[in-house]
């Protein structure tokens, strides 16, 4: 049945009855209603579901951008949100690329007629194998927390061990993904930090640590902002029990921090979004995981690995390595599972470090640094606030502690919101023991204005409430 | 005015570039974007900014990355997409499972609003009222086609949908304390690889039903294997074959009797929209790929969303939070009882989310069983048409096929050698794309074609011209299917070697600089 | 890091689709869009709205437009998308005199804003502040960059910008009442068609100035032709052959001298940016096509924008509104006071307008020198170089050029037979576009490059490649290079008369119908 | 000398020293500024442009947003403008074909390697061709004015005469561009239009039309709305006296009018903008003309036409037909000029054409007409408020006359506009004799609430204000 009255619909031209006929003709069946029939009657479903009218296109885009502008987006205010999802420059050519129809609606092509893709998503592996200086990176994964969990996994097996160690100051929403993908037969468990600083606390580490362990976790920058300085120490503690030392890193910051490898991990994993993806409220995610070329890591990758090999002419072919570790091969003793991942974006950080080149990526590292120096200098000038908590160097990100003000964070964000600022990620809940602290962002996007108006701003409401507090209560 | 009769065998090349590699382009001091830049009023407070960090963090040598100009990198990748066969530029019917349908252009403008872009998943929800809104409604959409209760749109594909639906398998099962015990789960012979390889990842042991003669998995069979062991069953229907199996619900009540859970795998539901639901056949849980059925791209292969819907008694189970309405105000729900935790980062992938309600707004109900039905006919119509090649055939029952069908070249090849994989190759010189099978291999030979509603009969008629010419050559001249193709941007790849011998196997450039020396076509041997 | 340091000869073939005409996709029920309805409510109270209608105007017979599905009229122009050779994709340095630069992406992200794209040219100016504001910036930079007072942006292209030019000059001697008199325009022999052309349409009588055996245009025959009579003169310096008249003031001052008007084609100033101005060099107008030297693409010609400047005296015969400013408020000036009228609707393509001025500010004003400097330096260069190549020269002053040159291959022509014509073909082989001349065909065998700052030396370097491999295959095997292309969309052209024979030509598919059937390749007999 | 220190421009490659001075070695140079040597000092440009620094990609896009968040774009409000540029339904297709970079950046290509280009503008003749139904169409001109002037050129070279009569209800702008166009050698001269039913007064026509004339042109819809009846007649009377029948046309019309060819048209123009082109402010516009397939009309064209043309293969090629007729061949006696013109929107227009076919192009202008008819109706009951001024049968457009109101239609505008309605063009200068009237344009994309929204303002504010005014001057 058309949609109205005789007409097709735009999107499925054997809506016309006329080739439906001929079809039926061709297949002898009497009616599409015939070509159900070995659905019994029991399971089909009469009734009618309750959906909207259908809308023609403008209509649809009537509706659904109506619906977008009750949205406030980040570029029409001030934010300070990252942890884990972070505003950066997006140029225009990521987009373009990402955008072209060939790529959008490609899928599981052959080395041939999808050859570009192929190309494309090697030459992401080999600009990502540079930024971390090792010489195997997967297709991408969903997103850090997968990538970190899978290299969890690969450490395990590797290992033939089950426990893995984490720190303490790691995102909880990762934190929950990797337990679950662990489950049950992996142990997680968390090294605490040094309250004043942050970093792994070493001792703790060596208690924790065994010849059970299969890896040892840990992130740089680290979930709260910090460089976590001893690298090599706790590489080479893991080494000692032989564990494998996994890195989780944010690829922005490689332009200026050493590479995870230069200070012994095995594993490397991160966060792609950074790399030219638009944050998408969450959407832009996509995870790495890079190695060393090793049999005995390469067996272990449940990703698609993409390598060079040659045609019967000579020209640079593309084609699965080692393509029988995967599930698509051996579903059931392939290496974990894979299936559609985030391909696009790992195209669109290929594009991203093409155009931004060794020099672009220590601007944009440096840069980083030097603004987000500058808000917590002037950050910490206001009365009662202290940024960071820790006394760490950090990169990108940082822990602004409120508790000396006397206000909540909630508080504080709400009263920036009316100024149109967004206000760090609120930490009270998800790291109690901090009390009342945020973790803001400050990317190469924000502007010394930025920077000014949101000290001004928590300045003024910090003071201001408190008075009101002081009305209320009388003189404290 | 004039009409093609005749179906067409195109007369067709690919945009071939020979482009080299992006590290091929550099050129010392060019650049591609300059970053924004920090104001000298912080630069003279501040200073370089690295005088804080310790010695050992800094980056002493460079990346390696290649310095190209903007308009080169921008040439560059635009030449590689044009390499690239899209869906929007082929008849997509090849990759069967897959359900390669039109992919509306005006959602793909939809998705690109700063209003969606620019949004941080961290952001008060008074701000995000109408993404979240969205978000709701196509949940609201989703339970009408399923019959389920609650959708939860975080899985990032079906892969992950998949393996959250095995991580609430056991998580239902440890809350009652049934954990240990309930080791198994059953599936398919011809269901994706991903519904066992996931379960595995939970710790599983995999049970798999066999077909019978007609390609449908035996009750008897699911009978033998049930037991207090059994913690879940995960099946698609219709298959991989496109039968679909008339006697789901006995599977699932004998499942549910045992204490089992039920879950379907519904990534493709092409066939099935308004047809018949997951609710009617007992199941548990299920979940759609948005990348398929409703119309998302498929991107080279993600980011994607597996939206996975529960019943009523498993949503405290969901990976949260989960959007929730008062009528008025939308609100994030991230308290639900026992859930799994996460299995992507924030809410999943808005966009295709945004896509998929787009869809649906713009198809109605109506609309939606109309794509059923014609997914169907165009898929019968194939069937019919595919089974007349000569050296073709379509294992199993006669008749019976849904939405797609794996077929096989066995009689073709055991006739003239000519495999799966050669007429793969020289389909790329007809301009079409075209796909074997996954494991687990049973069909020999295999080729696997969905149709979808989006492509009309005169699409369909290409692509059987072009499989009838193959056989065709096949048979007269088989060195030239064998040695395709022709007509793509490269010629056929030579030395497997080079992806399965770790001495000669090369991830990236830098591995191939190492091992090899490979100029002209000269590989250095070692 | 590896580097090509080989000129490359790419091994190309263009993206060949072999798709038919859109009416031979014709389906009849298919349809590509739906359009917003009519309510219910309105139905109901209106009827069908054709009563009101006289009969006579009812039409009777639907247009024969095709019927078409949505996926296939997209797939149908994707693919003839791939089959346009645009500027993004190749080493664009053989469309001389158009200055194919380097389109900057962004700023086809900035003209697709719903805040341009969907406001109307009536707007009250108080809901258009930003475009206005957009406008007039972009006026300011042209002053500084030309010398000129004022400019408008109304001319849609540079030919319309030539003709507002001669329109204005005419208005001008008519307020003076030299109108009648003045009836002659003088210009050089290598100046693009437009301006004499443009001219003639203003009933304008053409004195074209012939040039030097070194290729300048001589003061004394300028000072022959000019008298009473002369209503204004018409020059591009450089010209095609991009040689520089240093002289060219002394030829706007005989002008001037006799009562005309000097008006300088500007449309290519790339190697003239913040290097040398219209002002200085006596000029009365000017225009820059900011879809050449000002980074807007060109669409496969236009819509675009000649920018017209003029000094302060003319601003009154400018096509009006022009923007203005009080220091807060921007406001259209409708009230010039001899205006001379319109010559493109509203405020001519203010997409274009908001190109040039992102260009202009993401290169300040030593970036926009850097362009010409780099545009001459690359000039330069390849001048250098296609001069060694066999059979080709440059005719005219040996060096002294700036930011193009017009080539020769008369030589070639001479001892191979090969025309500049085939070379044009076989170029497509290798993947670059070659343009030879527009009239005057006074050049034998001609070819036009200019390589603009956007392109590197390696891009260069192939370009050459190509040529001189061309050459080599015309000494060689002629017939190889008379018969090309191999590697393109098509196959070389063939029977000319199709074009100049009434009886044969075809500008629509339904003319093609009633006068060939042509099939298989086989022409209807006539 | 490089813009920032010695880093290279992202747009210009061979910033790079190393590589100038490879360059200049080759040429055999000092230095670019040698070069430039043959431009004489005394011309040389000695100053800096006074022009703002640089930004980069990211402050650009800033800056220009915040440029253009200052503008109020018609799908923010509810528009009634029209008048030569119409807000209609843009399908997505359309953008996504006109935004392809191949598309975009291409320009003068031979049908070999832009063969693409040349095929999609053949269709777009075809497809214009038979909306029009006609055999010949043009390559786009600038814009429906400039196809007007360029039709009665045309008509003037065929005839050899040198009049031409316009009727009055011309736009007076584009009547501006037309007259400019055709002086010094052509004569222009306005007929008369009936004051009730704002059709071509026909005595007027008789008595200026005489064996001088060359062409008389009209338009269907006409610039004030209402659809010109008498087509056959005009024609008629101008064959009579050896003169050119030009009619003007809104092809959105073309699905349910009558096109001129069938009441006598020997040249028919119009403007393209309805037909898949956003408004742009302007931007949007393009022109066509059309004609029979008669060497007389073909040789008259100014621009290029693209005809189909074999192959040695026997595949379809394109080339331009006639091509000698064009200034590109011959400056001084080519016929009028051509350039640069409009040629992405032809092949916007060709999508669009193939999208809607003829059942959308039918739909389109049923829809157009019942809702504009609804709204003059209703407006019409608003008390002082005539629509259509004229009543004649209108399509798209209509006159509203205000002048029983009492109000100046500035007044009211800005009344509508302080709710977020943009009312139609005023009419007052450029018509004085209509006195306070105004352009109403009502498309596709209007909704009944719109129109209602419209109504119901329109009411209150042409009350609201003679209340006060009635206050201010006493009972009246
Ligand atoms: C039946 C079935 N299940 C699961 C999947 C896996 O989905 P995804 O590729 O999104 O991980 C697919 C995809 O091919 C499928 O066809
Ligand atoms: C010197 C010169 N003048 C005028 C023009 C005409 O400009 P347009 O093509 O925009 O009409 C051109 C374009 O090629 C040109 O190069």
């Amino acid at each position: 049945m058309a949609i109205e009255k005789q007409i097709a619909h735009p999107y499925i031209p054997n809506t016309v009855p006329e080739v439906q006929e001929e079809m039926l003709r061709e297949i002898g069946a009497e009616s599409i209603e015939e070509l159900f029939e070995g659905i019994p009657e029991s399971l089909r479903f009469r009734g009618k579901m309750d959906l909207p009218q259908p809308l023609t296109e403008y209509r649809l885009r009537q509706h659904v951008e109506t619906l977008l502008n009750k949205n406030k987006s980040c570029n029409e205010t001030v934010s300070f949100l990252g942890a884990g999802c972070w505003q950066h420059f997006v140029p225009a050519v990521c987009d373009e690329i990402n955008q072209r129809s060939e790529f959008l609606t490609a899928y599981a092509g052959e080395p041939y007629e999808d050859f570009g893709r192929y190309q494309a998503l090697f030459e992401y592996q080999s600009l990502v194998a540079e930024l971390v200086d090792m010489d195997v990176v997967n297709v991408p994964t969903f997103d850090w927390a997968q990538a970190a969990a899978t290299s969890l996994r690969m450490a395990c097996r590797m290992t033939e061990r089950n426990e893995v160690l984490l720190p303490k100051t790691i995102d909880p929403d990762k934190y929950s993904m990797i337990k679950n993908y662990c489950s049950p037969e992996i142990n997680c468990t968390l090294v605490n930090y040094d309250g004043i600083s942050g970093q792994i606390d070493m001792d703790d580490l060596e208690e924790k640590i065994s010849t059970k362990t299969a890896a040892v976790y840990f992130e740089n920058p680290s979930f709260l902002g910090f460089i976590e300085e001893k690298g090599s120490a706790i590489s080479e503690l893991a080494h000692q029990f032989g564990a494998i030392s996994v890195v989780g890193v944010d690829p922005s910051s490689l332009g200026v921090l050493e590479p995870p490898s230069h200070y012994g991990a095995d594993i490397v994993c991160g966060e792609l979004q950074p790399l030219g993806m638009h944050m998408n409220y969450g959407g832009g995610q996509a995870g790495f995981i890079a190695t060393r070329d090793e049999e005995k890591f390469i067996k272990e990758y449940p990703s698609r690995l993409f390598g060079i090999v040659p045609t019967v002419k000579g020209e640079y072919g593309f084609g699965d390595v080692a393509y029988e570790r995967t599930s698509f091969h051996d579903r059931v003793n392939g290496k974990e599972s894979v299936g559609t991942q985030t391909a696009l974006w790992g195209i669109t950080a290929g594009v991203y470090l093409s155009l931004l080149g060794p020099h672009g990526m220590r601007e944009l590292g440096q840069t980083i640094m030097q603004k987000s120096q500058y808000a917590m200098k002037r950050l910490s000038m206001i009365e009662g606030v202290t940024a960071s908590r820790f006394n760490s160097t950090n990169f990108k990100e940082f822990v602004v502690d409120f508790n000396g003000t006397g206000k909540k964070v909630e508080d504080i964000h709400q009263a920036l919101r009316e100024k149109d600022i967004f206000g760090g990620k609120d930490l009270s809940s998800t790291f109690p023991e901090l009390g009342q602290c945020g973790l803001y962002c400050i990317t190469e996007i924000h502007t010394k204005d930025d920077i000014d108006r949101l000290v001004k701003e928590i300045e003024s409401c910090t003071k201001k409430k408190s008075q009101g507090k002081d009305d209320k209560h009388g003189a404290s | 005015m004039a009409q093609v009769s005749e179906p067409k065998l195109r007369d067709f090349h690919q945009a071939k570039w020979d482009e080299p590699l992006i590290f091929e382009l550099h050129q010392p001091g060019e650049r591609g974007v300059v970053v924004p830049k920090t104001e000298p009023e912080i630069e003279a407070e501040i200073g370089d900014g690295f005088t804080a960090l310790p010695e050992n963090m800094l980056r002493k040598k460079e990346p390696q990355l290649p310095e190209v100009s903007q308009a080169r990198v921008l040439r560059h990748y635009l030449r590689l997409s044009q390499e690239t066969l899209g869906s929007d530029f082929n008849v997509e019917i090849g990759q069967g499972t897959c359900t390669m349908k039109y992919i509306p252009k005006v959602n793909e403008f939809l998705v690109r609003n700063p209003k969606l872009t620019e949004l941080h998943p961290y952001q008060d929800e008074s701000t995000v009222q109408g993404m979240l809104a969205a978000i709701y409604h196509l949940d609201l959409a989703m339970r009408e086609i399923s019959g389920m209760d609650y959708f939860s749109f975080q899985p990032s594909g079906g892969t992950q949908a998949l393996f959250a639906m095995a991580s609430i398998v056991r998580a239902k099962h440890g809350a009652t304390g049934e954990g240990e015990k309930r080791d198994e789960i059953i599936t398919t012979m011809f269901s994706h690889p991903s519904q066992a390889a996931t379960a595995v990842v939970k710790g599983y042991k995999i049970i798999t039903l066999k077909p019978d003669e007609d390609g449908y998995p035996r009750l008897e069979d699911l009978k033998k294997v049930v037991s207090d062991r059994t913690a879940g069953f995960v099946v698609a229907n219709p298959e991989d074959t496109g039968i679909y199996n008339p006697r789901i619900k006995e599977f699932t009540d004998i499942v549910h009797k045992a204490g089992g859970i039920c879950y379907y795998d519904q990534a493709n539901a092409n066939g099935l929209l308004g047809i018949t639901r997951a609710k009617e056949a007992g199941f548990d849980m299920c979940f759609f790929n948005l990348h398929k059925t409703f119309a998302a791209p498929h991107m080279c292969g993600g980011p994607a969303t597996g939206a996975l819907g529960v019943k009523d008694e498993l949503k405290q189970f969901l990976p949260g939070p989960i959007v929730e309405c008062d009528g008025e105000k939308y609100r994030l729900n991230h308290q639900l009882a026992s859930s799994i935790g996460k299995v992507r980062s924030f809410h999943g992938v808005p966009q295709t989310v945004l896509r998929a309600y787009a869809w649906i707004r713009s198809l109605g109900a109506e609309g939606l069983k109309e794509v059923a039905k014609i997914a169907v006919l165009n898929n019968n119509y194939l069937y019919h048409k595919v089974k007349e090649i000569r050296g073709a055939s379509a294992p199993y029952v006669n008749g019976g096929r849904l939405e797609q069908v794996r077929y096989s070249w066995e009689q073709m090849t055991e006739e003239t050698g000519v495999t799966t994989e050669d007429v793969q190759r020289r389909m790329t010189d007809f301009g079409h794309h075209y796909w074997t099978s996954h494991h687990p291999y049973v069909v020999p030979q295999p080729f696997t074609l969905e149709p979808t509603e989006s492509y009309s009969k005169e699409d369909l008629d290409e692509y059987i011209a072009a499989l009838t010419q193959i056989s065709k050559e096949a048979y007269e001249e088989p060195e030239k299917v064998q040695n395709a193709p022709y007509r793509s941007v490269i010629h056929k790849i030579e030395e497997e070697d080079f992806l399965d011998n770790p001495d000669k196997w090369a991830v990236t450039w830098r591995a191939f600089l190492k091992k090899h020396n490979w100029k002209e076509g000269k590989v250095k041997s070692e």
